[in-house]
């Protein structure tokens, strides 16, 4: 983390990824309809909808794990191809899961460590032994995870398997492994779903301390409009597979479609 | 009860990573490395060499190599039987045209080859999950038994079909053919165990280890924070594969000496090697000397109380043991589905907790 | 050899002796980071610089808010640099209380430890703009604040560092100008009533309990000790500060408040202090951890807790014990003892303090039972912690030692303690009233704590001197004393006894209902309320036993055998906050249930041998009703003083 | 038509007999896989234990003999009493409901919850329990088993054929077994009354609704453990049909087990939920190593039915993950 505190604070203005035109099915099912929207760099930007509204979808979309039929993806300037989520992932972005999907054969701190598998590169053969690159590897990643597990405050369960650990603790965990990989851009699925009051509070002065720390560009689903509205910078609404709504919390808040969408207006 | 760590604290991440971070268990570990490279030579006969170490230090190679891939990456395999076959091939051609060949290279070179032929037949892994893979290794197994017995070359043209160890030496000791001593033989053997072992727990220990582990805890999301499904998996492929091969080349070369491929590596070894990593315990190195241990000595006992105590005759304490091994086998995947090593580990715990229960 | 007067010639001294032997560690970062005192002298120089970089001067006081962390340690040892004052504070205090600390201190320069204490600061500051720098150790979160004079502790390094450059021999020129008559730090002390005092100590008087730890516990720069408790408390300042410098140990700090237990299980200090709050929480969850262990564990657990009550604090002591028991007590440290200790972190204890208050003999007891070197130190702020000691040896549940080399003790003729030596703090800060009220003029300082000089010479601690009074000969009469003794009894749950002004002492004993009941369970004893049970007359000679238990103990005692108690009630309710006879901290109030049962004490005192009694009673739904009923009053045994020629009654 | 057409036919016809063989095993496998996810390779061993029971209850054998004899130095064999078939195999079948109830109460019971490769494992763990135990009970050495299927090659249809390609092109007519079409008929009339079972009846219904959903299949009123214990009964029944048409074709022996093994590739090609892919699969298998083993073995040294039918399988695998009758998996995060 301690490189992306010496960059400059980004341009607010520059979007660090552009949505144009997608449309993904799944055989006859239509997803995701002709959505456009884009991302600012150092911006939270929330997609809200109600269920099956395709946010997920669209989620899995930007970080390659379901490739679109139509549509392209920009990506820091750059038109993005069809790659695997792998790929993604070395190109700067990282998310959490709706259902959370940490590693349970590992510890917390295995389990962060593995966040920074894309930027460990030491040879096989010099892991074999234990020698050199990879124990320097080891050591200075090690670093990095720590101050990760600092920032979250989860010293306490560092060494315990995350398997053990009540529901709270691991949304943080799987933050915490988002956050080792020091991405560009974070996408959080559903990051404050089942938790109380608290945990919610706690998880969104997280999510800002991302945000304001290390500048990193946030997208977040979330259905607690509360927290949608207090975090984010600018939110994108999404029904039935199409954008209904794009612009900031105030100006979706009063958009008549959107709140057709969430009363249930019948769509025709 | 005897653990004492107060004072026990790291100032390093070294430390704090090393294998054995209790001190106690560090110290145990000195000893019993050292018990068996300096006293064990000392008093072993050919009874124990071949009844019960040498079979136990090569197992545990083959052991602690399909739980590289099966353990720690999630594929599981039954083609091991196959795979030692290779390395055992591999052994006997590189022994035969190369003479000059330091055996510790031929083996290492077999390990080599048989590392290229798991990285073929784990290709499909990335397409095939599950069962389906399981069911797929078989494929490895029937197919390279049937090359070895059906393809001369592989055992030289040799009228019986039948490969035979020639005798090489180490520093002007014996450790192949007939001749070889069972404390040459052990040591030989036990010089590979030690460092395979030691390279299997830095391999896993640190970025491959690690993605192999995510791949099997959950795959999806490890290819998301950017594990490469492809290497991962095949590089479990390869090193899994290398030390069955190697396992298998000082089962032919050290252990038997004269190989049919069919007797000696058949399926019955694949589900051996995966009996041995249930019960020593999945994702662990020490559940894997644990397993051979537990399955090369289980039969030898049975043996002697049976035949040797009771007087029965030996088929029928061939088939309880079959009973017993697989009664044990649905015993511990009720009791203790991560075998031996959890069991030790929960044990372990307690000492470190004792005199308090949690 | 340079004079060491000053904490910070100290150090420089102890950089050039122990050099690479670590001086301080901190759990960060998931292992213990560690710096060797020759990295902390460069480390407090630095600081110092930065310190007089940003314009802190000789006499300037340096605020230092936040838990145990090295760089608070250092920012204290680079104030002292410069001639400066550290003054820590309490780290959970809110903005209200560290306001008026600022304001009375007249602080300019205060070091926190992150954020939250950053928070507080600027908020202190809104009252009081006299606060001009504001540094912050930990910088998460701190990127966007803007306000003028908050700045990094890495900035004030920096701007250290440049400075040195430039004037290389500026600190050692200003640490030679120290004096040991000089302020070396200002401790606020947590007043129950009014406002904190400011108590300055100088480092002449740090220098004094420094010396201690060698004198008294030979400790030396093998030994360790976890930094765990407030800064501001004159204990850690002493243990974590001074006697670190003198002696050379190496001082941990915990991760953070809530990884206390598990940093110190890792580090294993050697030199370990706590109030006996703290004692008391760990046993307690030693038992409760192990009501749910197997009950055969649990049976050689009791087994075994049994023979080192018999045998555990003898051998402590170096008394002689048979063979026997040394052999079931070597089993026992195998077994319970040994593993017990090193799961608390105490496996390597060489000497473990307790102080502040009062421990419970049992609790005291059982932690010397299983071999941890626990002893009893008696000592305030303003005697810079040290006024007695237990010495190895001699170690008593009842008495808290002898008086430290270099402090003399008296006793006034109210019985309060006065003690004078090299410890004795300078004054008060700005509050030369308090000073006076509390030191006279040849040095004597009262405790307001009453006492007395055991034969052997050790000291005893009776009560407070306020709550001591007399009976109407003019003897001692202190009924917090016997009432902690009474209430030692499980079926006491609270006693008040009276005497002030009268010729014996009577008491009222409120049962303890639980344990109580289960007594009347198991020797079937049949009751329908606790009025009923309370006047059951087997109740009534279990409670005599035990006062006459209490009774004959204190007849050893020639200040308190006069204080046996006569005759007793049993109280036919439970003593209750909600009827205003307890405080809501649930502390008996006295002069309240005096006035309430002024007719029951009449009684005792007339030598009825019963009275009747009607009382209101608030039910816990909020109903009040009354308990009435004619309630046995007692005698009690009393015995003849050995010490004095007092009457038996 | 030319005399290799003919072969070729006949080898295909041979094919489709042997295919219709391993899907009888493979069935056993769907069943308990689609009711319970349990993946069972005890499978083949019970097929072997089913034949095993059935001689040695048909011949009269003292079951542990052996062991009885070495214990107590006795020297007890056969009760000297012969069982009519349809009685053995009525025994045999009330043999394969105890085991079943066994495994139920001492295994799966113990296993609810636990990872598929874990259950996997388990019947793993149970193959070489049931193998030794059946040694222990019968004895390990080859027997023959004769139910009165009619066996040998069918004459009518060898003579029937004969002269189709010619009287000089050195075709006899086609050669199938009798037993070989004895069992596909059997095989067949299985998978029909299979079918409507799971098709008609409450209990069928429920077998096929606990697969999909364990509580529902609750809601039907039957508990799942009573429904594990019906599953692996009709599996143990379906082992004994397999057992006893490989037994009787070639003598119950070890090597019967291993066509739980041939079946495998069977359900990796049919997948393991469908009932109408292991049969499909089957065929496609037993005609494909037919083929395989007439066209290509004789180049490459012959004994390819060992591997081919893995090799088959695993290709079309890589090509298609899902079998061929899975449903096309999406996967979800």
């Amino acid at each position: 983390m301690a490189a992306q505190n010496a960059q400059a604070v980004p341009a607010l203005d520059a979007p660090i990824m552009e949505v144009k035109n997608i449309t993904l099915r799944f055989g006859g099912v239509t997803a995701i309809q002709d959505i456009s929207f884009d991302i600012r760099e150092g911006e939270v930007r929330a997609i809200i909808g109600p269920n099956g509204a395709g946010k997920s979808s669209m989620l899995n979309v930007i970080n390659g794990f379901y490739h679109p039929q139509e549509g392209e993806l920009w990506f820091r300037g750059q038109r993005r191809l069809d790659a695997r989520p792998h790929e993604v992932a070395k190109q700067g972005v990282a998310r959490t899961f709706q259902n959370i999907a940490l590693f349970k054969g590992m510890s917390t701190l295995d389990n962060i460590m593995s966040g920074r598998l894309n930027k460990m590169s030491s040879n096989i053969l010099a892991q074999a032994i234990w020698w050199g690159p990879a124990r320097e590897e080891e050591r200075r990643h090690r670093e990095s995870v720590e101050k990760v597990i600092d920032f979250l405050e989860i010293q306490h369960i560092r060494k315990t398997p995350v398997g053990r650990l009540p529901y709270g603790l691991q949304k943080r965990v799987e933050l915490g492994r988002a956050l080792a990989a020091e991405p560009k851009m974070l996408l959080l699925d559903e990051p404050m779903a089942g938790m109380n009051v608290e945990e919610k509070e706690d998880m969104s002065r997280f999510i800002l301390d991302v945000n304001s720390e290390f500048g990193t560009t946030i997208v977040l689903i979330e259905h607690d409009m509360g927290v949608v509205m207090d975090i984010s910078d600018r939110v994108v609404v999404l029904d039935y597979g199409k954008k209904i709504g794009d612009g900031d919390p105030d100006a979706v808040r009063n958009d008549q479609a959107v709140i057709d969408a969430y009363l249930g207006v019948s769509h025709d | 009860m005897f653990y004492r760590e107060s004072g026990d604290f790291k100032t390093k991440y070294d430390d704090d990573n090393q294998t054995f971070p209790i001190k106690l268990d560090r110290w145990g570990y000195y000893l019993i490395t050292a018990v068996a490279f300096l006293v064990v030579p000392f008093f072993i006969n050919d009874y124990w060499a071949s009844a019960v170490l040498v079979p136990f230090l090569i197992w545990t190679i083959a052991a602690i190599g399909l739980n590289i891939l099966t353990g720690y990456c999630g594929q599981v395999s039954l083609g091991t039987g196959g795979f030692m076959a290779v390395g055992a091939y591999a052994c006997y051609k590189l022994m035969t045209s190369f003479p000059e060949m330091s055996i510790f290279l031929c083996v290492l070179l077999s390990g080599g080859i048989t590392a290229l032929v798991g990285v073929l037949f784990g290709l499909p892994s990335l397409r095939i999950k599950g069962f389906y893979l399981a069911v797929a290794t078989l494929a490895a197994q029937f197919f390279l038994v049937w090359l070895f017995n059906k393809v001369p070359w592989f055992y030289n043209y040799s009228a019986s079909g039948q490969i035979n160890a020639p005798e090489r030496a180490v520093f002007d000791v014996l450790v192949t053919g007939p001749y070889a001593t069972a404390s040459a033989k052990y040591l030989f053997c036990l010089v590979f165990v030690f460092v395979l072992a030691w390279v299997a727990r830095n391999l896993t220990r640190g970025r491959i280890g690690r993605s192999w582990m995510a791949i099997r805890d959950m795959d999806i999301a490890a290819e998301i924070i950017g594990v490469n499904p492809l290497k991962t998996k095949l590089s479990a492929f390869a090193i899994s594969s290398f030390f069955i091969g190697i396992a298998g080349a000082l089962f032919f070369s050290v252990y038997l000496g004269a190989v049919e491929v069919g007797e000696a590596f058949g399926i019955t070894q694949s589900f051996l090697v995966l009996f041995m990593i249930i019960i020593g315990g999945l994702g662990s190195i020490f559940g894997s000397f644990a397993g051979a241990a537990f399955l090369v000595l289980m039969p030898v006992l049975l043996k002697n109380v049976m035949v040797g105590g009771l007087g029965w005759p030996t088929d029928i304490a061939a088939h309880l043991e079959f009973v017993i091994v697989g009664g044990l086998i649905v015993f511990f995947l009720i009791v203790e589905p991560h075998g031996l090593a959890q069991l030790w580990r929960l044990a372990k715990e307690k000492l470190r907790l004792w005199p308090f229960p949690h | 050899m340079a004079d060491l007067a000053t904490f910070p010639r100290l150090l420089h001294d102890r950089a050039q002796r122990f050099k690479a032997r670590p001086a301080m560690r901190e759990k960060y970062l998931g292992i213990w980071q560690t710096w060797t005192w020759s990295e902390v002298d460069v480390q407090v120089r630095t600081f110092a610089y930065g310190l007089a970089a940003l314009g802190f001067k000789r006499g300037d006081r340096l605020l230092i808010v936040g838990d145990n962390r090295p760089r608070l340690y250092w920012g204290m040892s680079a104030a002292q640099c410069l001639g400066g004052i550290p003054v820590p504070t309490y780290q959970d205090a809110v903005a209200s209380e560290v306001s008026y600390v600022v304001e009375h201190a007249g602080i300019s320069f205060v070091l926190v430890e992150n954020q939250e204490q950053a928070d507080k600061m600027l908020e202190v500051r809104e009252d009081y703009p006299g606060l001009l720098h504001i540094i912050y150790d930990d910088d998460r979160g701190m990127r966007e604040y803007d306000e003028p004079g908050v700045i990094s502790l890495e900035s004030v390094m920096s701007s250290g560092l440049e400075l040195q450059q430039r004037d290389t021999d500026f600190i050692a020129n200003e640490i030679n100008v120290g004096k040991g008559e000089d302020t070396a730090i200002m401790l606020y002390t947590s007043g129950t009533t009014g406002k904190p005092k400011g108590v300055v100590l100088t480092h002449d008087n740090l220098m004094f309990s420094a010396k201690a730890c060698v004198e008294i516990d030979s400790l030396d720069e093998n030994d360790s000790v976890l930094a765990y408790l407030p800064m501001a408390w004159v204990g850690d300042n002493v243990f974590s500060f001074a006697q670190s410098i003198w002696c050379g140990y190496c001082v941990c700090c915990p991760e953070g408040p809530e990884t206390v237990h598990t940093d110190m299980r890792e580090i294993g200090p050697t030199y370990y202090f706590a109030p006996p709050r703290v004692f008391e929480g760990l046993l307690t969850n030693v038992t409760i951890r192990m009501e749910d262990a197997a009950p055969i564990k649990r049976k050689m657990f009791h087994y075994f807790m049994g023979v080192a009550k018999q045998v555990g604090v003898r051998l402590l002591d170096g008394e002689p014990v048979s063979v026997a028991d040394r052999l079931k007590y070597s089993i026992g440290n195998i077994l319970v003892y040994a593993p017990l200790k090193d799961a608390l972190g105490m496996g390597r204890i060489r000497t473990a303090y307790t102080a502040g208050e009062a421990i419970g003999p049992e609790l005291f007891q059982f932690y010397r039972s299983i071999g941890v070197n626990l002893k009893q130190v008696y000592g305030q702020t303003e005697a810079t912690v040290y006024v007695t000691v237990q010495p190895n040896g001699q170690v008593r549940a009842d008495t808290v030692g002898v008086p430290v080399p270099g402090v003399q003790l008296k006793i006034d003729d109210s019985g309060e303690v006065l003690y004078r030596g090299a410890g004795v703090f300078h004054s008060y800060y700005k509050n030369p009233e308090s000073t006076a009220d509390t030191k006279d003029e040849d040095g004597w300082v009262s405790t307001g704590d009453a006492g007395f000089m055991t034969d052997d010479g050790h000291l005893r601690i009776i009560d407070r001197v306020k709550d001591v009074s007399k009976f109407v000969s003019g003897k001692l009469f202190a009924p917090k004393y016997i009432e902690n003794k009474l209430k030692f009894f499980s079926h006491v749950k609270e006693a008040v006894v009276f005497g002030a002004g009268r010729e014996q002492a009577m008491a009222f004993i409120d049962m303890d209902m639980e344990a109580a009941g289960n007594w009347a369970e198991r020797n079937n004893i049949a009751y329908s309320s606790f009025q009923e049970l309370a006047a059951n007359a087997q109740v009534y000679q279990m409670v005599k036993e035990s006062i006459e238990q209490v009774n004959k103990g204190l007849i050893d005692d020639p200040l308190m055998s006069h204080s046996q108690i006569h005759r007793f009630l049993i109280l036919p309710k439970q003593l209750d906050a909600d009827d205003g006879e307890l405080t809501r901290t649930l502390k008996v109030r006295r002069a309240h249930i005096a006035d309430k049962y002024a007719s029951l004490i009449e009684a005792l005192y007339s030598g009825d041998s019963s009275s009747f009694i009607e009382l209101e009673v608030k039910f816990e739904d909020g109903r009040s009703g009354s308990v009435s009923g004619t309630l046995a009053i007692e005698d009690a045994q009393v015995f003849a003083s050995r010490a004095s020629t007092d009457k038996v009654a | 038509m030319s005399a290799d057409f003919l072969y070729t036919v006949e080898i295909i016809l041979n094919g489709l007999m042997a295919g219709v063989m391993y899907a009888l095993v493979a069935l056993g496998f769907v069943l308990i896989y689609k009711a319970s996810g349990i993946f069972n390779y005890a499978q083949g061993v019970m097929a072997l234990f089913a034949a095993m029971t059935l001689v040695g209850i048909q011949s009269g054998q003292v079951p542990f003999a052996h062991l009885i004899n070495a214990i107590f130095g006795t020297e007890v064999h056969h009760f000297g009493w012969t069982v009519p078939a349809v009685f053995a195999i009525i025994l045999t079948l009330g043999v394969m409901v105890l085991f079943a109830i066994v495994v139920e109460r001492y295994v799966l019971k113990h296993l609810v919850n636990q990872e598929p490769i874990i259950l996997f494992m388990a019947t793993i763990g149970l193959a070489y329990f049931m193998e030794g135990f059946g040694d222990l009970m019968w004895g390990a050495d080859i027997k023959t088993l004769d139910v009165g299927i009619p066996s040998g090659a069918s004459v009518w249809l060898e003579q029937a054929t004969m002269g189709w390609a010619g009287e000089d092109s050195g075709f006899y007519g086609f050669y199938i077994d009798k037993l070989d079409m004895v069992a596909a008929l059997v095989a067949i009339v299985l998978v029909i009354t299979l079918t409507l079972f799971s098709q008609y009846t409450k209990t069928g219904r429920a077998l096929r609704a606990v697969a999909d959903d364990h509580q529902a299949a609750l809601s039907v009123g039957i508990s799942l453990r009573t429904i594990w214990v019906i599953v692996w009964s009709i599996a143990g029944f379906v082992a004994l049909v397999a057992g006893v048409m490989w037994g009787s074709k070639s003598g119950v022996q070890f090597s019967l087990s291993l066509i739980a093994l041939k079946a495998l590739p069977v359900l990796m090609l049919g997948g393991f939920t469908s009932i109408p892919g292991a049969i499909v699969g089957g065929l496609i298998i037993g005609v494909g190593e037919k083929l395989f083993e007439f066209w290509i073995g004789p180049m490459i040294g012959g004994a390819t039915e060992n591997w081919f039918a893995y090799m088959l399988a695993l290709l079309f695998l890589v090509f298609r993950p899902q079998g061929l009758f899975g449903e096309k998996i999406i996967e979800r995060v």
